[in-house]
């Protein structure tokens, strides 16, 4: 089965293992997963005034781009990727006048024959005709999380493992509709069907410092440690994201966090996808460890924890 | 100079109300219209309004308790369906839609339900008088019925 | 359709007499051209005008000229009808007129007094005139509508409120029935510790007026009964009432507790909102109303003696009786009191204080239960996951209200002042703890509330805080509070043994229910909706339905008992009067015209109209009538005419008013 | 100090503009500090959430467009989604941002970014930093 697959730009640079940690992952589910042709970034950011509405006019692209390949269903795995294009593609579907700038900007884009090789403009509206799903969202609501755990080829075997929302995946509800902002469940039970046991903490939701690390190092640094120390004084053995930017926050600067908190000893961060592919039976070696800085391998040993089933 | 003459519907717990406060509050208005009390705007059928045009207004008004306010729950929100519903027909009729207005003027609004009564008055005036076809054609509307 | 008087009306003698209201309406309006144009108008009898009609003089100038003249109907062209009709229907009833002939011309507030051009405002004034003629000559005698009246009352709920209503009722002399859906009366309050601003012991004032309800005469106590059904009217309704079965005698049962102790069956105790366990077979308090035990049949092993029976079997009185059933009791009764209460709004829809996650995060009625002595630590302040008794209480108020967003958009009004009242009591008992209240807005609207908001925060000392808490979560075994200070502008964290939440108060679960079935109309909170929010405010807008306590909003104590009374006194009102006395103007059906299309039933506000089964046409309860006239402009074969304004009479005011 | 206070044309152009661009009535704030009480980079902050939509209510343009929490502002939406009057503080944050001219001080450019930092940094940070706090 093909399914249309946005990775957006970070997962072919700074996040390879959430991309092919997702790609085999699905191959084991049999699902093929396709690229739109000529994906560009999504704009990572929303635009949040209306004046910056052009801001829109990537993920429409992109999202049209599905649409002209048949497509009904988009997923992504990117936090901030899947904000982006689920709140685009409702402006698109319930602002008309959103719907008829966007259109008009997108109207002149080239469009060019596959069989004669014609390049000639006039795309029909896009009206939001394809739908945004995270792959959370999409393995409880298209696979099913009892049709995975069918499939699953090694046992977990209740390893505590925190899952973080962070921002992106649940705010604004009224836009996204993932889960309840303060009352998630999805990754809970995305971590349980995979045979981890899900930990809970008060900072599932909390920000890990977003983009402000970039200016404000010591921000992130201090809103990512009380992600961390809440996940471990849990009982986790690692933190799972979906999110690159939640991925670099924590593992990539945890060193800056250890030297600024002494008392914190460290905390593994692993993609969910990584958690998924493992549990499914993918090789180690696909899983994109070596990405890390905070080694995380001692969670994927075969022996004695894991074994591979027949 | 052509003066309309106008039909007010005016519910007795608002608007019927309001023109009395227009009236003890000495506000002056353009003395075109001619009113009826009825108990509630939801009590004006469509042939009453046809009717009115039919016998000479040029324009009728209606006058309601705002929405949430009605004295009988929701009397206003079925006039108002009903009206919404009833101009489309009116156009159809060959009667400029225009020509019937619905309000919702509240008992203390005397001011409001004066400077209705001129706007209205003003607007018709500039419609001109029911010409005769549509005055034929409203008859035989209500003949039909 | 054409306006055409009957033949009948033909006949009749209208009188008309123009008022000049002194200069009022003279200066601007002709009045003797008025008078004298309308003298040859069809039915015009007589016509005069005069300069104060509704002086004597001028009243008894009506009086003698309708006798004289013997008309049959007059019209007085004068101010609105809204300042005299009144006056001049009595003057017509004096003179052996029927008041419904009489027509008001407004020639005064609609006329002379907005208008200054003469010629025209006179030429208004007569089409006027015109109209109300050709109305009279249609109208009808009537007589106004009269109906017998039942002389009990049903009172649905056995809170505070619904205590006050009876007894009020009762001590007017008529009889009562009060229904109570749990196995005791007294409601919320019984569950109350001590009562703010006084801080009197609730259930010391309460439990006096369960007594007197229980011993009352006039008052017939059903608790554990249900309201099944309402049928009828106002002054004759048919109520079916659900006897839940108690398994238990209670004429029989002498509370010796046997059947307690032997009880296996452990259930969270309802009466102390689950912070304690009661049995299976249980009394919910000691001081309940009526004195005896209950089986719950839900948590009981199966009311099966095969399977338990321990109860049965230690019951000396032979009180439990395990096949008893459920059974209906059929009552008819004058009026309502709708007395159904609240509940707290979940803690479960906020999940950034955790949605009922921690232990040590309290509703403010578990608060209660906490303070009460008769509660599950003995009046003792001990949270409630481990006992410990806590250092360090936070309060945070508007919890689930003031919020438009997600919960309810209404300030729920008590809870500043409990709050304060939970603080102070909790300083009280635990002296050297700290107590934080976070507020938004410290409301205290009432007699002595201010100076007891201010007494908890000069001399016990509670820090008042303000702002409103984002997230409490649990960190080793304290609560995290993470708050602001928005007087000082600084972000605040505070670490807590136990929170206590001041919910806001939400309709009363499961009552939607029970008011559909009553049909009294709600807010769009679930909460009664009074007939008028300044002058009606204990009146349901369906006749008959008085409203008390919480049910109709959130209100405290002495609120709610004074609502109680009205809504009592409003029903002796209606128990004094011999027979109900309804305008008469109301929208009858035409029998021979009807086709039982139904569309009139579906746009009565007040279910007035139904469709007679056996011969397929509507019917009308007139005294649920109120005439509004939008069926008889819904009907679509003119079945439905309004008595006295009638299509036709309509009809010919317009040709009246607008034909040239 | 004593502020004087202002309800003149341009407060009310600057009031009109933020509520325009925002989308947001700044006015449905009651000051319950919610925003603030749970916002992750209100530590950093000079003015809190609460006190910047308050000025704004009040029209003290120069204060609002002076403040430091403009470029701290993550745009996380915790506000948003506990805010009990439903406002988007974050929408607000970004109208201030959008009619400040110039971006100021605490601002960000490009030239911030080392080069080791910019092979390390993912890329969608970058991105989103630069629509948000770029000079």
């Amino acid at each position: 089965m093909k399914l249309h697959y946005y990775p957006g730009c970070t997962l072919k640079e700074k996040a390879t293992a959430l991309d092919i940690s997702t790609r085999e992952a699905m191959k084991r589910l049999d699902i093929e997963l396709v690229e739109p042709e000529g994906w560009t970034c999504c704009g990572a950011e929303y635009p949040l005034t209306e004046e910056k509405i052009v801001g829109l006019a990537a993920p429409i692209r992109v999202l049209r781009q599905v649409r002209e390949e048949g497509g009904d269903v988009v997923v992504t795995t990117c936090s901030f990727c899947y904000a982006v294009l689920k709140r685009a593609n409702k402006a698109i579907q319930e602002d008309p006048l959103k719907h008829k700038r966007i259109n008009a900007y997108l109207r002149d884009d080239i469009k060019i024959n596959e069989r004669t090789k014609e390049r000639t403009t006039g795309f029909d509206d896009y009206n939001g005709e394809v739908k945004v799903l995270h792959l959370l969202e999409y393995l409880r609501d298209r696979v099913g999380f009892p049709n995975v755990q069918s499939r699953l080829k090694r046992d977990l075997k209740g390893l505590p493992i925190a899952p973080y929302y962070g921002c992106r995946l649940l705010r604004p509800q009224e836009e996204l509709g993932l889960d309840e902002p303060d009352n998630p469940h999805l990754f809970e039970e995305f971590l349980e069907a995979v045979g981890c046991r899900a930990v809970d903490y008060p900072f599932k939701q909390e920000c890990c410092g977003s983009y402000v690390s970039v200016s404000l190092p010591a921000a992130a640094t201090e809103a990512s440690y009380r992600v961390l120390r809440s996940a471990r004084m849990n009982g986790a053995k690692a933190i799972t994201v979906t999110c690159p930017l939640c991925f670099y926050n924590m593992d990539h600067r945890q060193d800056a966090i250890k030297e600024t908190f002494l008392d914190f000893p460290g905390l593994p961060v692993l993609f969910f996808t990584q958690l998924l592919a493992w549990a499914l039976g993918v090789d180690k070696k696909l899983l994109g460890l070596g990405e890390h800085s905070v080694p995380a391998d001692h969670l994927f040993s075969e022996s004695p924890t894991t074994e591979v089933r027949s | 100079m052509f003066e309309p003459q106008i039909m007010c519907f005016l519910c007795k717990w608002c608007t019927s109300t309001a023109a009395d406060m227009a009236g003890t509050s000495r506000l002056h208005y353009s003395p075109n219209n001619v009113n009826m009390r009825v108990m509630c705007s939801s009590r004006v059928d469509p042939q009453h309004i046809l009717y009115a045009f039919k016998e000479g207004a040029d324009g009728v008004f209606i006058g309601g308790c705002h929405p949430g306010d009605c004295h009988y729950v929701e009397g206003n929100y079925k006039t108002l369906r009903r009206i919404t519903l009833f101009k489309i027909m009116l156009g159809d009729l060959g009667i400029d839609p225009r020509r019937l207005r619905l309000e919702w003027i509240s008992a203390a609004e005397g001011k409001k339900y004066a400077e209705s009564m001129d706007a209205f008055a003003e607007q018709v005036r500039d419609l001109g008088p029911l010409r005769l076809n549509e005055k034929a054609l409203a008859s035989e509307v209500v003949k039909d019925e | 359709m054409t306006a055409k008087t009957t033949s009948k009306t033909k006949d009749k003698r209208i009188g008309l007499f123009v008022c000049h209201c002194g200069i009022n309406i003279a200066s601007i309006v002709d009045v003797e051209k008025v008078a004298e144009v309308m003298k040859d108008y069809p039915g015009v009898n007589f016509s005069t005008d005069y300069v104060y009609m509704c002086s004597d003089p001028g009243q008894q100038m009506i009086i003698d000229t309708i006798k004289k003249k013997h008309l049959d109907g007059i019209i007085v062209a004068a101010c609105s009808p809204t300042l005299h009709e009144k006056t001049f229907q009595e003057a017509a009833r004096l003179a052996g007129l029927n008041p419904y002939q009489i027509e008001i011309a407004n020639i005064r507030e609609q006329d002379s007094w907005v208008h200054t051009d003469k010629a025209k405002a006179t030429k208004k004034a007569i089409k006027i005139v015109k109209s109300h003629v050709a109305k009279a000559l249609q109208n009808e005698n009537l007589e106004p509508i009269k109906v017998d009246v039942t002389k009990r009352a049903l009172v649905i709920g056995g809170g505070i409120s619904g205590l006050q209503a009876a007894l009020d009722i009762a001590d007017h002399g008529y009889e009562v029935i009060l229904v109570e859906k749990n196995p005791s009366i007294g409601g919320k309050m019984i569950q109350l510790s001590e009562t703010f601003p006084t801080l009197d012991c609730s259930q010391c004032i309460l439990t006096p007026k369960m007594v007197e309800v229980s011993r009352h005469p006039r008052i017939k106590l059903l608790t554990y009964h249900e309201v099944d059904s309402v049928s009828g009217f106002v002054g004759n309704f048919k109520v079916r009432i659900r006897k839940k079965p108690r398994y238990v005698d209670e004429t029989l049962c002498n509370l010796c507790g046997e059947c307690e102790k032997v009880c296996p069956q452990i259930v969270p105790d309802e009466f102390n909102m689950g912070l304690s366990f009661r049995k299976a077979i249980y009394m919910p308090f000691p001081q309940a109303i009526p004195g005896t035990y209950t089986l719950d049949a839900e948590h009981c092993l199966g009311l099966n003696p095969v399977r338990c029976g321990k109860c049965k079997d230690v019951c000396q009185k032979k009180a439990i009786d395990y096949d008893m059933k459920e059974t209906i009791i059929e009552e008819e009764v004058g009026a309502i009191v709708v007395a159904t209460g609240y509940d707290l709004y979940t803690m479960q829809a906020l999940g950034e204080y955790g949605g009922e996650k921690y232990e040590d995060v309290v509703n403010g009625l578990e608060f209660e239960r906490i303070l009460s002595a008769s509660g599950p630590t003995g009046g003792a302040v001990r949270r409630p996951s481990d006992g410990k008794v806590p250092k360090s209480i936070v309060f945070v108020q508007c919890s689930g209200s003031r919020d438009t967003e997600k919960h309810n958009p209404y300030c729920s009004k008590i809870c500043c002042m409990y709050t304060a009242k939970h603080a102070m009591l909790y300083k009280h008992r635990v002296p050297d703890g700290q107590a934080t209240v976070f507020y938004i807005d410290v409301r205290t609207g009432g007699k002595g509330f201010d100076e007891f908001y201010q007494r908890a925060v000069e001399e016990d000392k509670i820090l008042y805080i303000r702002g409103k808490v984002s997230k409490i979560f649990k960190e080793g075994d304290k609560l995290i509070v993470w708050g602001v200070d928005t007087l000082t502008g600084k972000k605040v964290e505070v670490e807590a043994d136990m929170v206590v939440l001041a919910m806001a108060m939400v309709k009363a679960d499961g009552v939607m229910d029970l008011l559909r079935k009553l049909k009294v109309s709600t807010d769009i909170h679930g909460f009664l909706a009074e007939a008028h929010p300044k002058l009606r405010p204990v009146e349901s807008l369906s006749a008959g339905f008085y409203l008390a306590g919480c049910a109709h909003g959130p209100k405290d104590i002495p609120e709610a008992v004074a609502q109680a009374s009205a809504a009592a006194a409003k029903v002796g009102d209606l128990f004094a009067q011999k027979e109900l006395v309804h305008e008469p103007t109301v929208v009858p059906v035409n029998d021979e015209l009807c086709s039982g299309c139904g569309i009139c039933i579906a746009v009565c506000p007040y279910g007035a109209r139904s469709l007679d089964p056996e011969r397929g046409v509507a019917v009308v309860n007139e005294i649920l009538c109120e005439g509004c006239g939008a069926c008889a402009a819904a009907c679509p074969s003119g079945a439905a005419q309004q008595r006295n304004q009638t299509d036709n009479q309509i009809f010919s005011m317009l040709t009246a008013m607008l034909r040239e | 100090m004593r502020v004087k206070l202002k309800a003149g044309p341009e407060e009310r152009k600057f009031i009109q503009r933020i509520e325009e661009l925002s989308g947001e009535n700044v006015y449905a704030c009651y000051q319950c500090g919610r925003c603030s009480a749970g916002c992750p980079m209100a530590p950093e902050m000079d003015l809190l959430p609460n006190q910047i939509i308050r000025l704004v209510q009040m029209g003290m343009q120069e204060e609002v467009l002076r403040s430091k929490t403009l470029f701290l502002c993550a745009s996380c939406f915790t506000c948003q989604s506990r805010c009990p009057k439903g406002i988007d503080l974050a929408r607000v944050m970004e109208a201030v941002r959008h009619i400040l001219d110039p971006k100021g001080k605490d601002a960000f450019g490009p030239d911030e970014i080392s080069p080791e930092l910019a092979r390390e940094l993912p890329q969608q940070v970058m991105v989103s930093i630069f629509r948000k706090f770029a000079k």
